[in-house]
């Protein structure tokens, strides 16, 4: 029998205190000192690799970690270092270059009033080369927009890039589209959306499309930490979790939305990876700016999706390293100090020392590769810019507006066509 | 040649295309085993197998960015949304991607597929099962809107959405299903059978889009209607005894604008229905239109007979939606204006 | 250094075979027989009770095992035995034959013709009822339309609860809304939407207004397993978690949504419970047919919410006894010897066994109590129906569905009222 | 009085009845300790704590939950959706929540909220910074929508909508929040000091939802207009000569049919301009309601001049834009039919 209780009647008589919110505050306002030292990171080396099969009850740990591969002086340790040659390392780290140079040179055609925005990826190059490179060339991507180191990795041509950024008379998109949001269907990359986490779910039915065709090819997409409160990102967990779907869904945990921080978004009660288990998924949380953890963790969520074993959550642990895009001013609400003291580093810096330790690369061969891609990129952008830049005048015929609407205008586009003198 | 009613012919025409074509696939709430709470899927999973035909969980917006992906892969996925009054939690996925993926991809990518929803009134289904959101499709600049008001076009359309590379909102008056509706509450369930429309053949037959059908010939008014209100116009027109001419547009997006117009210039005179509320229903759009490049021919305003601006009242459908009365009293209004 | 790769070029250059989905299948069609033994219930007692302020990350695994209070004969165990009197218990058994009668009553005058719909919650009544009775009586409850036992033990009359079915003159809805989505301000309950799983977040955004006021008002809140698949599931466990909202989130998962099993939601891969850990909330997952765990259960985390410790995720385990709504025939899609064989019980049953075995009840009294309850029930039914059930014409003025649109009518709804003629 | 932009008068709307009332309170993306991508909330955090301004998750269906929630708790939100294109997200929310919980309740729930969000083109947003999507609201009975085409009246009218106890949706012209607009695309930014309108009191005052401005009053021709296309339209009536009578709408729901129909009858004409995609845009239901009340006043067509029927193309937004010559040359059309 129950106990008797000593207040008679319904529930508790007692009445609480009055009750209030907690707003999370993120570690640094400007002025202020960041905190590094609550993030606990585990040594390089520390965390298990699970074989492909292991079921995900039995590595929820993993996604409270952090999968670190190189360790602070570029030395490789542990079960996660990948099968990766010489070859491809310094494929990757001239792909980043290309990636930093690229933005570099586009966040200054915006200044110089040449397009009308741009969003860089500095700091986090490592997350899109080292995951292109770990993927096939043909399994599907669905990025954000702050992935361009794919569509690089890929072979996309930068001319495309450019020319989309300008909306000039080449541009591949007809200058429909702010810049960045390249479409790349070559190289296997779905179109960008400005609307956030839209295609994460898309990712999910695209490798549902591929497993229902008996086709080979798997998906993958990339989502900001800010952005995983969208509807979006819980209807793609749930689809993929159904189905098991071969899709590797990555979220990339800069530590800021535009002005919020990742505690805004719930990253302060659970890392993001988390997310994953509470469906049952796999989850994987890595070290973002460690080109070998990303390379080694695509891998293997990889290997589980080929080998329908369904999808794999992977939260790339980084730091956007500057604004959130041409329109933002990040000095205006965190610490320039928090960059400065980021404990994980510069994923470019860090393969690029760990070639050096290695033997197989110096820091002259590195200035070299530098110039080089310098010397290419600002080639290509003074090819781009031939074919003009926004504002300019230079489009392809603004009567192309009236077309893609549908796959064949209806009377009103031809109308309104007409009407507008096109 | 069978006698289908409009769930059966609904039901052809996904059977028609997925034996036709294996990249037609079918997935939504409780479609699968069970074959839809309609009955629409009925057989598809038993027949296609659990790949082609399944149960997706309770997530609209999902369903949808789902169905995007899958139609960027290259199939051609027909989903279903339960009510059409629950199709709002897709409302992103459906404007900003479905709407849009053409057109920000300059046609790299597209995502051919379907939406399929029961919707209207006169099941006393309250609020939440009787809305008729299609004006708000029809201002999405890159989506299809159709309607069928019988088993024939209904097949007949269906088959040409699923066939057209486009994303389409394919919206069925579930008052239709079993059997055609005049709008008299009152009225036992006619059976689709004693019409002619609910002749249909069983293999594959296809009614392009863009095309209206003129439902009954007359000289005295142009009434302007789909789904449900071609049957409720007709009886009105009968009713009154006034020669209308009764247009039933079929596909709201595109639009049959040459066939409005050719009436209107002969008739004079306009009457447009609808079941959604007014404010802003599809019902502005085509009074627009007509006062645009009809205004010389016109003899009389222009009449809208629409749900009111309320939400649709449970326990007071029949005085919500708009039956051959209101339809009736316009039709006279107009005609002797 | 990484160890060299044997194959040149990027990523693996095999290629895995054909890839293919998961369906979930429900564990019996019908005809077929159910299993229930993958199950693996903890035994009662076995799950343990920690305070209030242990940190989520430490109980983790409750998500995952089953919190159970009475045993199969009826006697209570270990450390979740509620502290609650005798009294409340058999009021509370009361209230849950009070709402099977209820809904034995509305289901048959749905079959009569006297409404247009209706919905069942028998073997959930537990759910409700125990819910209830742990919560202050204005501590705010967001239900979804299977709770019919809160209103009932909060003392909304049940004769408002039949006018609104049968949308009568006395209907509190005034005939607008479908039977069983009451409104109940004056017990402190939401109005219930027909779209699923919305109530969820706007339950959120109540207990964070009602601690942004200072005040001391909990809410709750419930939905089903089908509906968490929704966004706005994702939006409250977001929004809960980043501001501690003072908010229980329920989760009724009673194996089915219309025709598809809790797998077809991602039931098999995790438990809905485990969902709150993916945010870094404390989740407990219960035996929904024990009164005493759902009392206690409730009450931990009322206690954790008005401590200001934020947000608790229960899920209920339960089993839907009957079709979905009068709309459905669960004999098309799931076996009937499912729920027969249902290992968890039927609420009232197990609880009115233990009050017996407790030597405070008695089969004679239980018979007793139900031929009370349903004299009653039936009585307000007789003299609900006096004031018109559907489609007899009585209902309040019809001009009153021009009302209430906007706070005050615009002309529109004046125009429109008048050209109805009413 | 203070000179304020419009930005400031919408930051100072809310200051004022944070300051009034304490149950107001404002959250979103950005808004707290930044102050907003468009600084529209700055320094309301450092002002009233972040109990009343705080930031959000990127979630806008969940904010706008929350924010009902709220409202029926008895608190009064005020939401920043952060561009009017990332409102759907938030439509279930919208239409089948804060839209009808009064009358599903018959009235004893209701949300008292603000969903203030900036739409509209002409800062090279491309099709997912740019779009005008007020006309879907105005067909969701139990929404108020509400646009400002100056700073005086942006305040005046937030707070209106503030201290209303119906959901509304606030749409701010981006375009002209540090300046007015009038269409053409190579003019330097204006400033707001330099116009009346931006004459804003520093305090209290409002200005009453469903009342429109005649901002020029004329006899040739009525433009109906709102947000944006007030000073283009003004633009086009002094670049053409014609004497037109520009109707600012500023609460397009509740809508001020009185004034639109006296001008009209007086007029005889009607130009309807709005920069939202034609097809089923709030200009429609003007048409339409036009065309219905003054029919036998009319002595042309009404036309419409609108954004085209589709997405808001980054490169060629001057060639989408409704601007003064679309509208100047609808105007000639129309008065001299
Ligand atoms: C649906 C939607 N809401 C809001 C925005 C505006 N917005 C663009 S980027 C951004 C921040 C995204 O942050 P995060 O997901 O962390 O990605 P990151 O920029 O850090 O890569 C916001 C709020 C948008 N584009 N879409
Ligand atoms: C947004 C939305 N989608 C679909 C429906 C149709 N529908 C009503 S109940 C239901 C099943 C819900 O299942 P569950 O959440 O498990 O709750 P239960 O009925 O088992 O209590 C469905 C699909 C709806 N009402 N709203
Ligand atoms: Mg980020
Ligand atoms: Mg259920």
């Amino acid at each position: 029998m129950a106990k008797p209780v000593a207040k008679p009647g319904t529930a508790s008589a007692r009445r609480n205190s009055a009750l209030e919110l907690k707003f999370p505050t993120p570690p640094a306002r400007p002025g202020e000192e960041p905190d590094y030292s609550k993030l606990g990171l585990a040594a390089a080396g520390a965390v298990r690799r699970p074989p492909i099969d292991t079921k995900p009850e039995e590595i929820r740990d993993l996604a409270y970690t952090l999968v670190r591969v190189m360790d602070d002086d570029g030395k490789l340790i542990g079960p996660w270092i990948p099968e990766i040659s010489v070859e491809t390392l310094k494929k990757g780290l001239r792909l980043m270059v290309t990636t930093r140079v690229y933005d570099d040179r586009m966040y200054r055609a915006q200044r110089q009033g040449k397009t009308s925005f741009y969003i860089k990826s500095t700091g986090e190059e490592a997350i899109s080369v080292a995951a292109a490179l770990a993927l096939d060339p043909d399994d599907m991507c669905f990025p954000a927009y702050r992935q361009q180191g794919i569509y690089i990795s890929r072979g996309y041509p930068l001319s495309k890039m450019m020319n989309q950024c300008y909306s000039n008379t080449l541009d591949p998109l007809k200058g429909r589209q702010m810049p960045i949001m390249y479409s790349a269907r070559e190289t296997s990359i779905f179109t960008i959306s400005g609307n956030l986490t839209t295609q994460y779910p898309q990712a999910v039915g695209w490798a549902m499309a591929s497993a229902m065709s008996g086709d080979t090819r798997i998906a993958a997409t990339w989502v900001g930490d800010g952005s995983t409160a969208e509807g979006d990102f819980h209807y793609a967990l749930t689809l993929a979790t159904v189905y098991h779907a071969p899709v590797i869904l990555n979220i990339v945990n800069n530590q800021w939305a535009i002005s919020s921080f990742q505690g805004i978004a719930g990253g302060e009660e659970a890392p993001f990876a988390a997310r994953g288990i509470g469906y049952g998924l796999p989850a994987l949380r890595i070290d973002g700016n460690d080109f070998f953890a990303v390379y080694a963790a695509t891998q293997w969520a990889a290997e589980r999706a080929r080998a329908n074993l369904g999808a794999t959550v992977i939260e790339l642990f980084t730091y956007r390293a500057e604004g959130h895009s041409t329109s933002d001013d990040p000095s205006r609400y965190r610490s320039t100090e928090e960059g400065k003291r980021w404990p994980l580093g510069d994923p470019i810096d860090r393969l690029m020392k760990h070639l050096i330790k290695a033997g197989v690369w110096s820091e002259k061969e590195h200035a070299a590769m530098e110039e080089e891609v310098i010397a290419e990129v600002r080639a290509t952008q003074k090819e781009a810019e031939a074919s003009g830049t926004l504002g300019q005048g230079k489009t392809v015929s603004p009567k192309t507006m009236f077309e893609d609407v549908f796959k064949e205008p209806d009377w009103r586009q031809r109308a309104q066509r007409q009407e507008a003198g096109f | 040649m069978a006698t289908m009613n409009m769930v059966q012919a609904i039901n052809s025409a996904m059977a028609t295309m997925m034996e036709k074509d294996k990249k037609v696939i079918v997935f939504g709430e409780d479609v699968g085993f069970f074959g839809g709470v309609f009955r629409a899927t009925e057989g598809l999973q038993a027949k296609f197998g659990v790949n082609r035909c399944f149960d997706a969980p309770i997530t609209e917006g999902g369903i949808v960015a789902a169905a995007i992906g899958m139609g960027a892969y290259g199939l051609r996925p027909v989903v279903e949304v339960q009510f059409a009054d629950y199709i709002y939690p897709a409302m992103d996925q459906l404007v900003s991607e479905a709407a849009r993926l053409r057109y920000r991809s300059a046609g790299e990518f597209f995502a051919p597929m379907v939406v399929r929803s029961p919707y209207g009134g006169g099941i006393y289904g309250g609020q939440t099962h009787s809305q008729s959101p299609e004006s708000l499709f029809t201002h999405v600049v890159g989506l299809k809107t159709v309607i069928p008001s019988t088993p024939y076009d209904a097949k007949g359309l269906l088959i040409s959405c699923i066939e057209d590379d486009d994303p389409v909102i394919f919206l069925e008056p579930k008052r239709l299903y079993t059997g055609p509706f005049e709008g008299h509450s009152d009225d036992g369930v006619k059976a689709w059978s004693a019409y002619p429309a609910s002749e249909v053949p069983e293999g594959y037959y296809n009614i392009p889009l863009g095309k209206a059908a003129i439902v009954r010939e007359g000289q005295a008014v142009t009434v302007i209607c789909y789904g449900t209100m071609v049957h409720v116009s007709l009886a009105a027109a009968r009713e009154t005894g006034i020669d209308a001419e009764v247009i039933d547009l079929r596909s709201l997006i595109p639009l049959d604008i040459d066939t409005i117009l050719v009436s209107v210039k002969k008739t004079g005179r306009c009457v447009v229905v609808h079941e959604a509320t007014r404010t802003s229903g599809y019902g502005a759009e085509l009074s627009a239109l007509v006062q645009e490049h009809c205004f010389y021919h016109l003899e009389a305003p222009i009449e809208r007979v629409t749900g009111y601006d309320t939400p649709y009242p449970h326990a007071f459908e029949w005085q919500y939606f708009p039956g051959p009365k209101r339809v009736g009293e316009a039709l006279r209004r107009v005609v002797e204006a």
